[in-house]
């Protein structure tokens, strides 16, 4: 994008007798603040929908209503108006509190949101929906939202109250902790698509929805619940929420905070759900290929031209958000329905559920990948035979190929096989 | 400011890196020399071992130097190392922190003068 | 100027800055903060230097990982609600001449290799992505694919390759972990809980 | 009882105190626990309470015996009624006054509707106190129900002044027992759905399950009364252990005490029977206790509604408002949704009792939680304070 656009500036400058280089910071620039504006409005509209939905969910739930009034029908402005009464409250800050830690706190956890999202995709194929195409994709979204747990101790520490300290110690301890099985998890599909690209491990379940890596064998189809288990608990939301407790800790982390601040760290917390929501959609529930590969029998693929393709790209986007939105909306149905759990259990859930259960379904999956490999839906499908009518040659497959070739060539000069 | 000059007008070489390690490394040799907190001194060698990442993967990176230059994958591998390891130093170092904090009920490493705690 | 220079400058200012700062500040916690902000620029700039994996790598472990636990340390071990731990100005200013002499040779050093200055043909241009998690992968577990083209056999041969040291770290990571544990484990007294 | 525990403390910690309340989400009003902990580990927790105090027994000694009535609602507002019962039939023992056959099933019925009604805002805001929020509302949605059905007969939702020294000051409204009997019989289903949602989650029983240990020894020893005493398994409740002029409501009343005997609660075949985790005198057990009293609760307003319709004659006349009191002193304990709730009542011969002191139920139970409290952690506070069920406008009065 940033090429296309220093190409158009280089023809308005070429006007007026100058010129643009290819690779200058201007095209840059302009394309980063595109990209910025389309997450941040994806993340920020994210959280006033998602908001919005949980009160009506939680409402549905518990037998009332939710919001009825703002906006005409079923509220659906309700979020807007918290919005606006938030940003006129007084923004408090206590006496004793670390005054800059405090304040940056919010900050930095929605930075920390936020950026994930640079690295997820929400297309595939020739020309990938991504503000940055990045070959360790899921690792950087993961390490990326590791980084949020600081923004909570930050907060709980600056804020000179003892509750906020207790949720942020919390935080540390369990976010921490749950890095692990759900890094294990991750790496299970990232293992079946043998590569860390989101955008080819999306590609790699095209086709029917038995391509997808849920149902590839009963080992990722465990590995997926365990993950979205181990995403809850890593974004905090119940029956994880243990740092902001409020029957114990009042509101935990965010006691001190009010008005603005606080509406950071829900926007942080949304977003977060949004992300995890995401990756799990794209690594286990096929990312933009849908159930029925309505695109590809449409013929919207990137052989029939460019827009068609995009056109086929768009619908996958829809799809891949449908499915992310699907998942948030179970993880508020756990919300209000599950008590907490102590964080001792939580602990115990981590480590001697989660991480030893991740683990297994790795080796499993991986033996599995071994003797059955080319198998898709539980073993049960031929991979490619079985949706050859649909299967395209995916642009990520090059770099597989030039891997083996690679390969092959290394043991052909004497290398050890 | 000579460099910096440059900077706008040729591209970001191995030099540029370099310098920002040696900032890192400086930055991280003064933290450890005049904190007096334990944990402050842990920060310091954090800071000098990522100054040194900077060097290894500036000399790795095939954007900075010629192909028959760059020493290639083995920065990286190096840099990989060297974070994996200060995480395992960083674990330890803590540990003997919290132990030291134990014994002394302080973690000022002016107080440790005595070798049995 | 183009648009890696002024990443880097970016990055390497960020980086920089909150290195100073954090040898200024005298809290513990900021310092811990403005470290984070610091290790995270270098992140950017081995994203910026083609570094994918290990930028990734240094967010997760290092910033992710081992600072929380930094942190966590921190808070252990606070005795007040906010740690201050100052230094007497001489040590600093001695500190601060030694680490200003020592920062004059290191960067007189790095300006004055020849081989060290900016290249005009670098060996892949900087708007193609360079592939690393295989290769680092791959080198990990003993074959260099990216020694192909290397005219010394035994080097091509995957003798170049990090399998050793992999089982090594690894083996040392266990090590750790274990002596973490016991040496953080505590010789108080065992205290008594009735119910 | 005594169990010593070993705990080895990982690091060095200080000590820390936490002021949990009186401004604080799960302390059922404005209690305040003090807590020493060290981590998330509880050392010692000191209950401070007086932040509701409202002099109401010095009120009661300005006042008309009926005149006092109103002030018993504002004590436990959760079962407004009970407390009116408690204090009129304290009076009407003074006066050696026995209620009409018609006006002794009413107080029933009344009585037993306000239990449930007080035990289903205990279910619903245990569950909040564990951090699920959609069990509150479920609870609240019934609750709604009976309120409704009170406002019918006194034209109050929450201090009602219904039960009155003499009897009540209406009779139901004509229709009420067909609203009555509908409502009952739509609420037993939903009983299922607590069930499913608290009682035999797995989370809910991980969380309550071992956890706020009450021997019976140490209930008994604390005075503890009602739903905390019987979860210890002691078998003892004053509708059927109390003084004649109490047990002679429940009269002809067919009814179990729930109390765990040999392993078993009675009418649990049909409910979810008890984890394996369970110990008996945890939460678990207590909250149980109360769930099983709310179908107990059921069956009692049924059988005195057939008995309401099958009697005749007056539901009983309420006493004068200057009526002179018989110079004497009594004290009389019944069984509260909470526990025993006392009044005592010095008349010196006028209308207006020389003493009247109340014995709170919630204050006894309360005094345990200290006890209870010792080294759990800090989540297993809002557990344990919850399953005693305390209402601070009882205890502090």
């Amino acid at each position: 994008m940033a090429h296309l656009l220093n190409q158009i500036f280089d023809w308005f400058a070429a006007w007026l007798g100058g010129s643009v280089a290819n690779d200058s910071v201007a095209g840059y620039v302009v394309a980063a603040l595109i990209y910025l504006a389309l997450l941040l409005n994806l993340v920020a509209v994210g959280a006033l929908v998602f908001i919005w939905l949980e009160r009506k969910v939680s409402g549905r739930i518990q037998d009332r209503l939710g919001p009825t009034r703002v906006g005409g029908k079923f509220g659906w402005l309700q979020t807007l108006a918290d919005g606006i009464k938030l940003l006129t409250k007084e923004d408090l800050i206590p006496g004793d509190a670390d005054k800059l830690l405090f304040r940056i706190a919010p900050y930095v956890g929605f930075c920390a949101s936020l950026s994930a999202f640079i690295a997820i995709p929400f297309a595939g194929r020739d020309f990938p929906f991504v503000a940055q195409h990045l070959n360790v994709a899921v690792f950087f979204v993961l390490a990326v939202m590791g980084l949020e747990v600081f923004a909570v101790i930050l907060a709980g520490y600056a804020s000179a109250s003892k509750w906020s300290l207790f949720g942020a110690m919390r935080e540390a301890a369990q976010v921490v902790s749950y890095e692990v099985p759900m890094g294990l998890c991750v790496v299970v599909p990232v293992m079946l698509a043998g590569s860390m690209d989101l955008v080819h491990i999306g590609d790699k379940q095209q086709g029917w929805f038995t391509n997808w890596y849920l149902f590839h064998d009963p080992f990722t189809f465990i590995v997926f619940w365990v993950y979205f288990t181990c995403g809850t608990a890593s974004v905090n939301r119940a029956p994880f929420d243990l740092a902001e407790a409020e029957s114990e800790l009042v509101a935990g982390f965010h006691t001190e905070y009010s008005g603005l601040r606080w509406s950071f760290f829900f926007m942080a917390e949304y977003g977060s759900m949004l992300a995890v929501s995401l990756l799990a959609a794209i690594l286990f529930l096929g990312g933009w290929n849908g159930p029925i590969p309505v695109a590809s029998l449409l013929g919207l693929t990137w052989h029939n031209g460019p827009l068609v393709g995009y056109l086929g790209n768009f619908l996958g986007m829809l799809n891949v958000l449908a499915k992310a939105f699907l998942l948030v909306t179970v993880m508020m149905w756990v919300r209000w329905t599950l008590p907490r759990l102590r964080i001792d259990q939580v602990m115990t859930t981590c480590l001697k559920y989660c991480t030893p259960i991740a683990a297994a379904m790795f080796v499993g999956a991986a033996l599995w990948h071994m003797t059955l490999p080319d198998r898709v839906f539980a073993g049960l499908l031929q991979s490619p035979a079985a949706n050859r009518l649909l299967a395209e040659p995916l642009p990520g497959d090059s770099i597989q190929l030039d891997l083996q070739t690679v390969e092959a060539a290394t043991i052909a000069r004497g290398g050890r096989p | 400011m000579y460099l910096l000059g440059h900077l706008l007008t040729e591209p970001v070489g191995v030099v540029h890196y370099m310098i920002v390690g040696a900032v890192l490394f400086t930055c991280g040799v003064v933290c450890m020399a005049t904190k007096r907190n334990a944990l402050g001194i842990l920060m310091g060698i954090e800071l000098v071992l990522n100054g040194a990442n900077v060097n290894l993967i500036a000399f790795g990176s095939p954007y900075l130097r010629g192909a028959e230059a760059t020493i290639g994958l083995d920065g990286q591998l190096m840099a990989m190392f060297v974070i994996v390891l200060a995480a395992a130093e960083a674990a330890v170092a803590l540990a003997i922190a919290l132990n030291f904090y134990n014994n002394f009920g302080s973690i000022d490493v002016d107080r440790a003068n005595q070798l049995k705690g | 100027m183009n648009w890696t220079s002024c990443l880097f400058l970016l990055c390497s200012l960020m980086a920089g800055g909150f290195a100073v700062a954090v040898v200024l500040s005298s809290n513990i916690v900021r310092m811990a903060f403005y470290l984070v902000l610091s290790l995270a620029a270098t992140a950017g700039l081995f994203f910026l230097a083609g570094a994918d994996f290990v930028g990734a790598m240094q967010l997760m472990i290092y910033v992710g990982g081992t600072l929380v636990l930094l942190v966590f340390g921190v808070m252990l071990t606070a005795q007040s609600q906010f740690v201050q731990m100052r230094t007497s100005s001489g040590e600093l200013l001695t500190a601060l001449i030694l680490g200003g002499a020592l920062l004059v040779v290191l960067v007189s050093t790095a300006i004055n290799v020849p081989a060290w200055q900016p290249t005009s043909n670098p060996a892949v241009d900087s708007a193609t992505p360079v592939i690393t998690a295989t290769p680092i992968g791959m080198a990990l577990e003993g074959y260099r694919v990216d020694q192909l083209t290397q005219p010394d056999t035994a080097l091509r041969r995957g003798m170049s390759g990090y399998l050793f040291p992999f089982i090594i770290v690894s083996v040392h990571l266990l090590v750790v972990l274990i002596g973490a544990a016991y040496l953080a484990r505590a010789k108080r007294p065992v205290v008594e809980r009735m119910r | 009882m005594t169990t010593a525990q070993t705990i080895e403390i990982d690091v060095r910690t200080d000590e820390m105190l936490v002021n949990m309340g009186p401004q604080h989400p799960s302390t059922h009003g404005v209690l305040r626990l003090v807590l020493r902990t060290d981590g998330e580990v509880v050392s010692e927790v000191m209950p401070h309470i007086g932040y509701l105090h409202r002099c109401a027994e010095k009120i009661g000694e300005n006042l008309t015996a009926r005149q006092w009535v109103p002030y018993t609602d504002r004590m436990d507002y959760l079962a407004g009624m009970n407390m009116n019962l408690g204090w009129a039939l304290a009076v009407e023992k003074l006066m050696d006054y026995q209620v009409p056959e018609r006006g002794r099933h009413l107080r029933v019925i009344i009585a037993e509707l306000g239990r449930i009604a007080s035990h289903l805002v205990g279910m619903g805001a245990y569950g909040l106190d564990l951090g699920t929020f959609s069990p509150f509302l479920y609870a609240f949605r019934e609750r709604e129900k009976i309120l409704d059905l009170f406002e019918e007969v006194c034209g109050a939702r929450l201090t009602y002044s219904y039960l009155t020294v003499g009897g009540a000051t209406a009779d139901f409204p004509p229709g009420w027992l067909e609203k009555c009997e509908a409502f009952l019989d739509q609420f037993v289903p939903v009983i299922d759905e607590y069930h499913a949602l608290l009682t035999t989650n797995a989370i809910f029983i991980k969380r309550t399950a071992g956890v706020g240990l009450l021997s019976a020894e140490m209930a008994i020893d604390y005075g503890c009364t009602g739903p905390v005493l019987r979860g210890s398994g002691v078998d003892y409740d004053l509708r059927r252990d109390g003084e004649p002029i109490y047990t002679s409501m429940y009269e002809g009343y067919d009814y179990e005490v729930i109390c765990q005997r040999a392993g078993h609660y009675p009418k649990d075949q049909e409910y979810p029977p008890v984890p394996i985790e369970a110990v008996l005198g945890d939460c678990w057990h207590r909250f149980y206790v109360r769930m099983l009293e709310v179908v107990q609760a059921i069956g009692l307003v049924r059988q005195a509604m057939a008995k309401y319709r099958a009697s005749d004659g007056s539901f009983g006349e309420p006493m004068k408002l200057n009526q002179k009191l018989p110079k004497g002193e009594v004290y009389l304990e019944t069984e509260s949704p909470r526990g025993q709730m006392g009044f005592g009542l010095v008349s010196n011969g006028t209308a207006i009792p020389w003493r009247a002191r109340a014995r709170s139920s919630c204050f006894c139970n309360l005094s345990v939680v200290s006890e209870l409290c010792r080294g759990c952690l800090i989540a297993d506070v809002p557990a344990i304070v919850g399953s005693l069920d305390i209402v601070m406008g009882e205890i502090d009065r």
